[in-house]
This record gives structure tokens, C-alpha cells and sequence, in this order.
């Protein structure tokens, strides 16, 4: 089937920020990003899990993002102006995409 | 000084004291027992429910009166002037850095719901009434030490950013909003609306409550493995003082008040617990730098703990000898 | 009149409708305040099957009658009929396409369980007796409206796939099957089966259905906020108005076929709720190009909460008046 | 002869066995109706707290003796025996690996706490007694049987590893310690921690339960659905078979041990119940190359259903008779 | 350690419509596949969160299927037909996989 | 934006091993990982889901490892370690990040 090309940005992030990093995803006029929830992890700061948690504090969640290559630079700004002073991880890959005018 | 010990020991063997350490050794020893995040968080809802719902209707049938709002102002102010005392304690007798110092003692500053709803299960237990809007108080001292925190902060050289958006999600954050609209709910359909749902938010309470703790000792035990070595010596000396220290501010405070014995005790109480749901994701925007495990470990994994086990049935002990008598 | 203001005023300070509200504030003041989604199917799965098992032990408590099939008849009836009457209403009162207005028009024929489950609460604190095997008749009023409006859609000229395995998770949704299953296990276990799980399936029923308005409210709060702009001022008087209609259309339906007065409210009851779980989802599936929003938020935003707030107590003083006396 | 069908076309029409069958019904239909994983995780929580505590207070309430050292002994020394007799009979009536069977039979050694809590539930219902500590001999029941099956495959040539990890997960998992750490806060708060939370762990327990059985109907169902074609017709034997082997050894020990009527039967449900959720881990770790389908079929969707259905009261009225009557 | 070619599909689809789509690869022949629960997103349809939610409705999930290049084509047609009228994105990644052996 | 290469794993696992896994994974030095929920899926041991599942038996979970190219032999070898005798996918992508430092 006929694919186009397209980039996939992961971002990890602590979960208390999910709404500053969508906002400003939205602001930065990006079409569309899924909120998958994270269980666990371990970075620099340690081992951390979700299980039998209240607070949001001491949790992540994945964005992903799928986007026209020349739309990157715009959201991995956005992206990086939340997470620049806090714990997170922005990952890009090369994707293809069915259906490109979705994007 | 008996009475005190007897009080204590037999809190000591409650139910409630009991899941706690469950939890905490289950942790420790690496067990797989583990409540899901989704179980816990209805647990805790269904705790803001019915402890906020409980003091409303309390409040419909014995009326308000000025005490509240002056019990208001005095809750709003201890948890501004708590922060400042903590945060030289600690730079006292600790190497903290300034903003972790900083970040700690905004948790000090605001409250745990969970050590309030145990110090009324206590005082239900012992037949010790209280005035049930001390619930308003409670969430009236969540939010304001986090402002404290972020000025010490501030002071400190560290720029904090405390935004419109930042203001919200404190004073709107769920455990508020949840807390305080059960209360008004309770207080409107008053002692009509608690027999409605009676046999759901007040005789499976303390049941509910054991699994709660169970869940916060399972939590607790695996943030003090993780945080082993992040702690200090004199930092663990400062979260079993400091509880002491909230508590002799708030006890002359609810005395002028005239707050029952009960009420003193939960004053009390609020004072001395520190906060581990609202505060760290506050800091978690505001004082990214500032680091969690500290805060975190301090306040679920020895205040908590000591409030529970030492801390209550002192206060209310003590509550009772100078206030109700 | 005076009777229904009555009934109405004192309906709107129950904590179920306040709860309701206080969901609705949260999430339309942005708190972060939200009720896990797991937390959430286990609270309905918990209604489904107090209220299904209640019902079947009900029956067989009072014996069934012939009253029985004639009111599962006249309920598939009304689901039928009652979206065709929607849609000519929605294509006058909107500009809604007529793929949106089939499938609105499809959700009004459904039925809400947590609409029917009030009901049955405010029916029993007001001491109102009804028919044990309306929950039959919900359970069979779920299904057959999607089909009208699939019939609305296509008779439209847009493209329906009415497959075999759209049929099954209809008819074999879970709300349906718990439902009725819960039903017919209270009929064969009867008193003495209600006798043993009473006192988790009847004491503590309001208090839950609390949780579960808290969660709806939060959910409606949602959808309102992020609809706003998608609904039309017509589509909003539709909302209200439908459920009037489809209750004046059950009300003498229900009194030709001799159900008590608490059986005639609760038919009004279902004939005038909205379907907002099990039809968004047959929907999704077989009318992609329906605009979810618009019958989301109709149904869970508007008809809902009017039928909670307005519509039950005015359904259950009308259906005294008339029928029961 | 009577007694006995009567007592088990009784327990057939109880809640419990009801919503264990519309689960596996609706699974077997393919109904979307599905409990959240957290959910059912919270119910198991709930029923491991609540069984523990009333055993650990029953034991306070009625002292210990040295009965409760022989009862763990004995149970012990069955969960080593049964895998043995199990894996000679798997081989003769099926055509399983040895790894297979190896497997099947750590499951049939090992216990079923919901067969176990159903049981009691039977007991409670016929007002026959039995002794607080059986959930402790339940709890030294869950983990030798690995060891057995371990050793079983290892005498076939499968390479194990056994290693301290596996002991530590094994002998720590969570249904472990939750029984037990619930079993000795019963055991210390006594009557008085018991009168605390009655009415949350002991007036639902039942609706609880039904719930949970409804959710092990689901899994099941689902199960035996995904395992057609694995199961041969000798392995369903077994399944049937083998609980009744089990409650036939443990029928003679627990008489000699001088068990109560309920004692024996909790006895011997214990030995007849196979696990489905502890093994079956430790399995996957230690075993990887014995097949998943077979042991998770045999145990929840022949074995449970089998005991819950037929089995417990077959025992319950063969110790009435021959040991209490 | 030696790795072999593949690709990795992503499929955010509505929750509705998970059964068919599963079915519909599994028809395809697709050797394995995995679902991640999705907890919220944005896109043209607007924001949407599974919090509080009951009905499958509004909601999404995701399937990833990890598969040989050669078979690519046959899973994005078998995609194609349950997401065509559908809400939901597909992506296709390059990946090298452990133990060729089993997809 | 300035990005790095880093290779993305994505480990999907059974439940019971995840344990033995991030301890594989910490002792290779690897900086850090995140751990998925998985709801369900299929392979050629048959379809499963999480849905009313009390036993970790029969669930997967995804663990995603950001990782520097020059390392990933050392986690392949410590995650193959674990999964060798089990059920599980090990794939790589290659990928671009923000922030090299913190891997
Ligand atoms: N290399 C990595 N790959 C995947 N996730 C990571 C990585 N590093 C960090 N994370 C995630 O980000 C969280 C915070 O990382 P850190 O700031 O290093 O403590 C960790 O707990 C992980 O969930
Ligand atoms: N570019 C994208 N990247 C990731 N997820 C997306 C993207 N676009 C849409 N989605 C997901 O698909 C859902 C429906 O998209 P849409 O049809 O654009 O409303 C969104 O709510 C997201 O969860
Ligand atoms: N090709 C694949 N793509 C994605 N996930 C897979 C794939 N193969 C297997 N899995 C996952 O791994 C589990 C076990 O696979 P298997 O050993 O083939 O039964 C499956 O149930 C899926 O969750
Ligand atoms: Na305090
Ligand atoms: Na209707
Ligand atoms: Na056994």
C-alpha cells in the first residue's frame, strides 16, 4: 500500500507536566499525539512503579507523536520548552504513515 | 505520662496500625504484594468522599459558628509559618541544599489527609467528639505552604516559576475539590442525606481505611529501599521532631480557638502530618531541582509512620488532659 | 403542581444529584479531580448487578405475570418508535446531517441504566413500590433502537453494515448480559439468595451510586467543555424536550398495561433516558461518520442530568397522580 | 446418599455458583462483559484481608493448640505427596510430556484460596464450625508443591532452575503474605480488631465473593475457550478426578488430627483445590517449557468449577458425617 | 548479537473497533501482535481521556505487530479494510528483531 | 533541534520475568528503561488478555530501553540472557534523541 514518510517523537515524561507538555503540543499547532499510561521505569533517580500510587508525582507517561518530517523541529521545541528543566526522555524515528493527509 | 503509654500501646495493636506495617515489611522483604495504582486511587476517593460528607453532616446538625472561620485563619497561618520553622531546622540539621530544604518543608507545611481520617477513626474509637468542620480546615491548610516553599526557594536563588496554571492545579487539585464539595454536599442534605448513604461511608469505614494503609505501607517500604542512603541521619531526626514541633504550635492555637478536646487533637494532628499526594507533584512542576526521594521518604516513610503509631495517640492524650478534660 | 415543585426541591439536595453536580463543577473548572477508568467498571459492574439481582429477586418474591410480556413487548415497541419520532425532531429543530440526527435519534431509544437505577433509588426512599422485572424490560429496551436508527441512516442513503458480529456485541454487550444475568440468578436464588448478599447489595447501594455520579458528572463535565461549539441551541431544546416526549409516550403505555404506579414512573423513566454506554459504542462501529460528540454530549451532558435533576421526580409524582393514586 | 444430592442441588442455586456460571457463559458467548484487571487484583485483596483477619481472630478468640502445629505438618507433607500421585496418574491417563505433566501436577499439590473461601462461605451458611487456623494451614499449602513439581521435571531430564530468587518470589508472593500478615493482625487484635471492621470484611464478604466468582467465570471461560483442541479427554479425567483423590487423603489425616466436622472438610477442599494463580507464575519462571494452557485449564476451568459446583459439598457432608456428625 | 530485518506496525485504532481489527489480522495470517492500553489523546476529533470512562466508546488502543518485511504489505491491507471508515493512524517502522525464527 | 542517535529496544515479556529482566538490565549498566502496561495479545501460544487476571501468568509487559548504538550489544546480551528459554519479542529501531547526555 502506498506509505509517507513521517516522524514518530516518543516523550517520556513526568506525569504532573502531561498537561503542560499537551498544551504545549497543541500550541504548536501539531495535529494529533496518543497518551499511552506508563507502569514503572528506572533512570539516573532511580527505580520508581506506579502500583498502589495516589499522587501523580513519581510517575511518567508516553506521548507519541506522529508528524510530517518538516512539522519536527516545531514540536520538538514545544516539547523541549516543558521538558527542558525537568526528568524526560524525547525520542524521533523515521516512520511511514498510511493515509498522509491525516497528518 | 501511663495513660499516655496505654493510649499508645493499645493503638499500637489496632487494625489500622497493623496494615500499615504489613505493607511497609511486605515491601521490605520484596514481596510481590502490591495494591494497583487504580484500586488505590478509588480507595482514597472513596476516603475524601466520606470523611468530607461525615463533616458536613456533622456541621448541619450542630450548627456553625465564628469558630470556624477563626479556625480557618489559624490553619491557613500555621501552614505558611510551618514551612519557615522547618526549613531552618533542617538547614540546622541537615546538609540539605536550599531548595530541597525548601521543598521538604512545603510538605511539612500542608497536610495528609490520610493521618487526619486515622487521628477521627482514633477519636470515634475513644468516643471523643470533634467539630466536624474541622474537614474544612484540613483542606484549607493543603495548598498554602506550597507558596512558603516556593518564596524560601526563591530567596534561595532558584528561580521558581509559579504561574496561573500552577495556582489552579493546587487550589483545584482533586483531593480539595474532593474533600470540600463532599463536605458541602454533607452539609446541605445534612443528617438526612448521611442516613441515605450511611451503611456505605460510616460502618465499612475503618475496614476501607486498613486496606488504604496496607497500600501506603507497600509504598512507603519501597521508597525507603529506593531511597537508602539519600537520607541523613539528622534528616530523619528532623521528620520525627518537626511532627512535634507543627503539634506544640497547634496546641495553643486550638486551646484560644476553644476547639473541643477532639478538635484540639485533630489541630494537632493537621499540624504535625505533612503532605505526600498534592505537595510533590506541586514540586514536582515548580522545584524540578528539588529532589523527590527526600521529600518523599521523609514524609510517607517517617512522619507518616511516626504520626500514626506515636504521634496521634500522644496529641490526643494530650489534647484531652489540657483542652477537654 | 406544588406536590412536583416539592418532590423536585427536595430531589435537587439529595447527595446522589449532588454528587452528580459536584463531578460536573470539577471537571468544568479543570480540577485534576478523576476517577480511575478501572474504578469506574467496577462501580457500574457493581450497579448492574445489585439492580439486576434485586429485580430478579423481586420477581420471585411477587410472581411473575402475563404483565411481564406485554411490557418487554410494548418496551421493544417504544425503542423502536421513539427514534423515529427523535429524528423528525432533530431534523427540524437542528441542521444536524442525517446521519448525526440517526444516530442521536438512536440514543434516545436506548435507555440509561444509571437514569433507571436512580429512579429505583428515589422510588424507594419515597416508599413507592414497583415491578421487580422492569429490569427486564430496561435490558430489553437497550438493543433494538440501534437498528431503527440504522434503518434512519441508510433510508439517508449512507452506506450501513448491519453485520452478524455487530448483532452479537449488541445483543451480547456486557451490560446486557450482566444485567440479565444478575436478573435470573436472583429469581431462581430468590429471598433467601437477596438474604445473603443483602448486605453488600442493598445497604450500601446509594452510597456507591454516589461514586458513580461523582464519575459521571466528572465524564458529562468533560464533554460538555470539549463540545462546546458543536452544539446548537435546537439540539440542546431537543435534549430536553425529547425526554418529556418519549415519557408521554410510555406514561399511557404503562397505564394500559396495569404496572403500579413505581412500574409506570420507571417505564417513563426509561422511555425518556438516553443511552450514553452500550449505543456510542455500536455507533463507533457501524456509523463512523456520526460525529461522536454530538450525541455524547447530548445524552451524557444534557438529557442525563435533566432527567436526574427534573425529569425522575417529575416522571414518578405524574405517574402517582395517574396510575397509582 | 440424599442428604448429599440434597445439600449439592442446594449449593447449585446458591449466588455464588451462579455468578461463577454467567461469567463462564458469557465468556463462552463472547460477550464483551469483562471485570478491569484492578478490579479483580482489589476483589482478590479484599478476600485474602478479609479471610485472613477472621481466621487469625477466631484463633485468638478460641486459643491455639498444638493441633494447628500437626494440621501445618500434615498439610505440608500432602502438598509434597499429591504432585506425585498426580503426575503418575496424568501419566497413565494422558499422553502429556513429562515437563506437562510435571507442571499439571505442582498445580493439583498446591491450594485454591477461592475454593478454600467458597468453602467457608458453605460452612458459615450450614452454621458448622471450624478452626481460625486453617488459613494458615492453607497458606503453608501454596508453595511446597513447586518444589515437588520441580523435582518431578528435573527427574525427567528438564533442566530447572531453582535458584533463591524463585524461592523468594515463591514463599513471598503476595497471596502468601497477605493471608498470613492478615492472619496475625486477626490473631493480635483479636475480637476487638475484629468488631472494628466487621462490617466491612464480614457482612459483604458474600456479595464480595459472588463478584469475584463472576470474574473467575470470565477467565475461565475465556480459557477453556482458547484450549480446545489442547485438552484431551484424559486430562479432563484427571481434573475431575483428582480433587477427589486429594479430599480422600486428606479426609483420614484431618480425622486423625482431630479436626472439627468443618475442619476436616476445609481440610480436604484444601487438598481437592488446585491453583490458578501462584503456580502458574512460578511456572512460567522455573518451567517455561511446560504448556500454559494446560495446567491454567485443568485447575480453573475443570478442577474450580468442579469443587465449587460438586466437590465442596461432597465434602462438607462426608466430614459432617464421618468426623463432627 | 545477530538481529534480522523486520517491521513494526503501530496501529491506534478506536477501542470499538479492536476485535475487528484483530480478527482481520489474525485472518492475514500475522504471526503475533501485541495491545497496549491508550489512555488519551488529541487530534482533528478533538481531546479526549479514558478517565472515568465505562463505555468502549471514545477510547483508542494500540496494536503493535512486529513482522517480516515480505508480509508487510498483507498486514497493512488487512489494516486498511477495518480502519479505512475509522478514526486511527498507522505507522510502519524499520526494526531489527532477536530470534528471526519466530515471526 | 540538535538530536543524537541511540538505538530504541522495546522488550515485550512475560509478566512473571519482569523482575529478572530490569535486574538483567541494571546489572549490563544500562542508564535507564521504561515499563509498558500490555492488555492483551496474540502468537502462536494462542490469544490472551489481562482483563479479571489476579495471576501475572499469562500477561506481558513491554519494557522500552533508550539506548547509546555503542551499548546495544551489551543489553541485547544481558535482555537475551532472560528470554532466551521464554515467550518474548526483542526489537530495535534506530532512533534520534534529544539531551545525549543523560544516556
Ligand atoms: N534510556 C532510557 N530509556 C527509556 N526510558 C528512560 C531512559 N532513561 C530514563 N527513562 C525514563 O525516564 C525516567 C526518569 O529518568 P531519569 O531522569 O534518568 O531518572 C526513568 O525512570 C524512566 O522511566
Ligand atoms: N499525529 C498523531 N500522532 C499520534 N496519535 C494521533 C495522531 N493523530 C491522531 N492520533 C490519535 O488518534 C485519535 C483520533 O484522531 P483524529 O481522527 O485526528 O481525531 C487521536 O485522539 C489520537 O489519540
Ligand atoms: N510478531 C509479534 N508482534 C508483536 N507482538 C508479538 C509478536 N509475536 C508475539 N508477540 C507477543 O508475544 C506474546 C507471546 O508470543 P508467542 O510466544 O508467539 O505466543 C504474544 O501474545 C504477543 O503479545
Ligand atoms: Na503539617
Ligand atoms: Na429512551
Ligand atoms: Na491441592
Amino acid at each position: 500500500m502506498q506509505t509517507h514518510k513521517a516522524k514518530r517523537v516518543e516523550i517520556i515524561i513526568e506525569a504532573p507536566l502531561e498537561r503542560r507538555l499537551t498544551d504545549a503540543i497543541t500550541a504548536a499547532d501539531v495535529s494529533g499525539f496518543t497518551i499511552l499510561p506508563v507502569r514503572g521505569g528506572s533512570g539516573r533517580s532511580g527505580r520508581w512503579s506506579r502500583e498502589g500510587q495516589v499522587s501523580t508525582a513519581g510517575g511518567m507517561v508516553a506521548v507519541v507523536c506522529i508528524i510530517r518530517p518538516e512539522r519536527l523541529d516545531t514540536l520538538l521545541e514545544a516539547a523541549f520548552s516543558v521538558v527542558e528543566r525537568h526528568i524526560g526522555v524525547v525520542s524521533v524515528t523515521d516512520c511511514e504513515v498510511l493515509r498522509a493527509e491525516r497528518f | 505520662m501511663d495513660a499516655i503509654l496505654s493510649v499508645m500501646a493499645q493503638n499500637l495493636v489496632s487494625p489500622i496500625i497493623l496494615s500499615f506495617a504489613l505493607g511497609l515489611l511486605a515491601a521490605v522483604a520484596r514481596s510481590s504484594l502490591s495494591v494497583p495504582e487504580a484500586a488505590a486511587k478509588a480507595l482514597s476517593i472513596y476516603l475524601l468522599f466520606a470523611i468530607g460528607f461525615k463533616g458536613g453532616a456533622s456541621v448541619a446538625a450542630h450548627g456553625l459558628d465564628w469558630t470556624l472561620g477563626f479556625a480557618l485563619i489559624a490553619g491557613l497561618a500555621l501552614s505558611l509559618v510551618i514551612p519557615v520553622i522547618a526549613f531552618a531546622l533542617l538547614r540546622g540539621l541537615t546538609r540539605l541544599s536550599a531548595v530541597d530544604a525548601a521543598a521538604v518543608a512545603g510538605h511539612y507545611g500542608s497536610i495528609s489527609i490520610v493521618t487526619f481520617v486515622s487521628a477521627t477513626a482514633i477519636l470515634t474509637s475513644r468516643a471523643i467528639g470533634h467539630e466536624g468542620y474541622m474537614v474544612a480546615v484540613a483542606a484549607a491548610m493543603e495548598a498554602p505552604a506550597i507558596v512558603a516553599a516556593l518564596w524560601l526557594a526563591a530567596r534561595s536563588g532558584t528561580g521558581v516559576k509559579m504561574d496561573w496554571e500552577l495556582w489552579r492545579e493546587v487550589l483545584l487539585n482533586g483531593s480539595i475539590v474532593l474533600l470540600v464539595g463532599a463536605f458541602v454536599i454533607g452539609a446541605i442534605t445534612g443528617e438526612r442525606g448521611l442516613a441515605e448513604i450511611e451503611s456505605f461511608i460510616v460502618s465499612p469505614f475503618k475496614g476501607v481505611l486498613c486496606l488504604f494503609l496496607l497500600d501506603m505501607g507497600l509504598v512507603a517500604g519501597r521508597g525507603l529501599k529506593q531511597a537508602r542512603g539519600v537520607l541523613s541521619g539528622g534528616a530523619v531526626v528532623f521528620a520525627v521532631l518537626m511532627p512535634l514541633v507543627g503539634a506544640a504550635l497547634a496546641l495553643p492555637v486550638g486551646m484560644v480557638l476553644g476547639l473541643s478536646a477532639g478538635g484540639v487533637a485533630l489541630f494537632m494532628t493537621l499540624a504535625a502530618s505533612a503532605s505526600y499526594i498534592a505537595v510533590p507533584a506541586a514540586m514536582r512542576v515548580a522545584l524540578p531541582e528539588a529532589n523527590p526521594s527526600i521529600y518523599l521518604t521523609l514524609s510517607l516513610g517517617v512522619t507518616f509512620p511516626f504520626n500514626l503509631a506515636l504521634g496521634i495517640p500522644l496529641y490526643v492524650t494530650v489534647a484531652e488532659r489540657l483542652s477537654g478534660g
